[in-house]
């Protein structure tokens, strides 16, 4: 499929807290949703009262609230981050294999992830490096990474070395298989599914200037549409 | 048969040599940092430790790992920014790790409990976490068949027990405390409070006394 | 999204002819006989009918197999000294049994709300029930493979929700209904009170309100 | 093994109540127990408060009380046989998937079930009597068999035939494989293993006695003691 229409929706490449602010304008109202630890997090900050959003925190919680600050502070009110938060009205508690299922049953509508790379038709890597000395841990990467209805990555589009993160094929370890379904970055918003990478906006740059960065063939979500 | 004791040397002296030992937690909360403090003193070496991580700083598991007690790790995420004692042990080859994917270490831990020989799921197919284990297509979706993980010795902390033994916890405290519980021979509770049974209403146990041996309150 | 309906009626409309309908309950207790008259009135026939029994005396249940409404029973208990309805369709070959442990039962809907593609249990095994079942033994113990039970609706009973849709239960009528909730892609509740959100304590709630869509409450 | 001693407690078979009786005064204090409907029922009218035996009930909750009467009775609290009950101080309650979890995951020590048969092995048939017409009902009867540490059965030792319930082999669907530890009936008590049929003590009859009514090889328990 050719290259069509470029939607730019800004003139610039986003920067992280506007990008947070795009994935929580995005995220439909009454959705249950788990924002993973680093960048995801930021999310929090951007979404409305109206939206009417339920955070869960795989620690065991759903109807999680705001970072908790001065005296709200309690050691057994953390999220996954093991950073102290705070309980909303309709909050409620569970153990482990009830926050999991929660999550591994389908129930939840969206988690938002961090990533490494994400391929052409999906699949993730966002929890090991591959480097032979490194020590792997996983936490509850996987578990989120299959059983969200919907996977949002959030990351720079480029590593520090200019590299794409959105590569034919992953290089690191991977996540999961074919779970992504949007990718957040700062120059672009791209879907992902079997059938490959469809742009819906760029930030600061072209379509084809994007192409020229990605490594596999980008379609316009205008073209498909038309 | 449940106990009440009044320490927490007490509680663990049970506790043998290569024992399999799962420590309820995730960070602090629900970390039962005294019956870990007295797991450390109380000398028992070759441990299995099944927790979500592998210590921090310079306390509870992370001592234990670097006085050596600890044999193998089962968690899902050992390496933290203060998780050096396990880092070292690691690159050591002092300690073997068995990395599971968070959720599958809950439901392995709950698949002990319930009496579950294995069970398929999802998370880790395609993975290197899944290498080497068994999968099947279900409906479509690639699985991966994980075991159950009992223990000899579950060390956990909830908020109050009553005379029966039944616990509640408090807010994300609660974590692996209920499942651990269960998966079990031996349940060693720290609470913070003892309350007479009827103390506390039946229709929020959390956990059931049938699955608690000792009960120790820590101030 | 979770919705307050006003009558029973409206909260089972959706439910369409070849359906799989969990129903809660064991005995009367748990057991929403309002649902299940308003599931008479709807129409929806074919149904793949999920509960404890078949149905009993001259109401609910055993109406709807009465009127031929039911294709299939997944239970573990149809055979009482009222369930005739449920007999002479079975005699005369007009329904299908599905016939499962009451445990196998419990685990496999809890198995469909927690994403579990199928596990292994001791249960049955050796039996009738495990016949044509793959089987294979796990640490010296003969074991049967069971897949989850999902519905494309659960109809439970409930003491109180909230505003956000989260329940809680009333003693030994609990039983079916929190699993049932999880297992279903839509789940309607009737309550016998409606508390605003923040009245239930967080540590207590049974069913958080992810696991719901509908619910009306019955006097 | 020989017949040895004979260690006969009763100078006549036992009754109903009796029997139940003598189960009760088997179960180790501070046992977990489930009692299935049927005879095993009348076990709870023989447990002394002493014993600190703790009822579990398939439908959901640990300590249960006795029937309940009169005003007691409460629609939402009922047993696994559908009576209503009451509940004790440090009663819990909790969803079927958990409470079978307690049954399945070799929790209770002892359950006491009625059967149609019982192999020399301890293999159990209590569910269905295989008659081409019959409509099988299992309920939790498998889980049960299968899932306690012990499993006591109480039942008559002849059927109405005169045909004892002791089989070499089950003719009836089984309900569990080498489960059954220990069957109470009114002429014997008899410990079933992989190893065959122990007699503990008989009733109202000789060893030799029961051996004639009984199609497996007994032994008796104060030989095998001596």
């Amino acid at each position: 499929m050719s290259i069509a229409t470029s939607i730019q929706t800004s003139d610039k490449p986003l920067g992280r807290d506007d990008l947070a602010e795009l994935v929580a304008r995005d995220i439909a109202p009454g959705s249950f949703v788990n924002l993973g630890i680093g960048q995801p997090t930021l999310v929090s900050n951007y979404l409305k009262p109206e939206q009417n959003i339920t955070l869960h925190t795989e620690n065991g919680m759903l109807g999680m609230g705001p970072a908790a600050e001065g005296d709200e502070i309690d050691g057994d009110l953390i999220n996954a981050g093991k950073i102290p938060v705070t309980e909303l009205p309709g909050a409620s508690y569970f153990h482990h294999a009830d926050s999991f299922a929660i999550m591994r049953g389908g129930h939840l509508d969206i988690c938002v992830l961090g990533a490494f790379q994400v391929s052409a038709t999906g699949d993730l890597a966002n929890w090991h490096t591959g480097a032979p000395d490194a020590i792997p841990a996983v936490g509850g990467a996987m578990d989120l990474a299959t059983g969200a209805k919907d996977v949002f990555v959030m990351m720079t589009l480029l590593t520090r070395e200019g590299a794409s993160k959105i590569v034919e094929a992953c290089t690191y370890p991977l996540t999961g298989v074919g779970c992504v379904t949007r990718v957040y970055t700062d120059k672009a918003v791209f879907l992902t599914g079997p059938d490959g990478v469809t742009v819906r906006e760029t930030f600061g740059c072209t379509l084809e200037e994007l192409q020229e960065l990605v490594p596999v063939p980008l379609r316009s979500a205008a073209a498909v549409a038309g | 048969m449940l106990t009440f004791v009044d320490s927490v040397n007490e509680a663990v002296s049970g506790i043998k040599d290569g024992s399999t030992v799962m420590i309820g937690g995730f960070g602090n909360a629900g970390q039962p940092f005294e019956l870990i403090d007295a797991l450390m003193d109380c000398g028992a070496k070759d441990l299995t430790v099944v927790n979500n991580n592998a210590g921090q700083g310079d306390q509870g598991l992370a001592l234990l790992i670097k006085e050596g007690r600890v044999k193998k790790m089962i968690c899902s995420f050992p390496r933290q920014s203060d998780s050096w004692h396990f880092d070292a042990k690691y690159h050591a080859g002092e300690i073997e790790l068995e990395l599971v994917p968070q959720g599958n270490l809950a439901e392995r831990i709950r698949a002990a409990g319930a009496g579950i020989g294995g069970f398929f799921t999802p998370t880790g197919y395609g993975t290197m976490l899944a290498e080497g284990k068994e999968t099947r297509i279900i409906n479509g979706r690639g699985q991966v068949f994980e075991t159950p993980i009992h223990a000899d010795v579950a060390l956990i902390k909830a908020l109050k027990a009553d005379g029966v033994g039944n616990l509640v916890y408090r807010k994300t405290a609660r974590n692996f405390g209920p499942i651990m519980a269960a998966a079990a021979k031996h349940t060693v509770v720290q609470v913070s409070e003892i309350v007479p049974t009827g103390g506390l209403d039946p229709e929020n146990i959390v956990t059931p006394g049938i699955y608690v041996n000792s009960i120790v309150k820590v101030a």
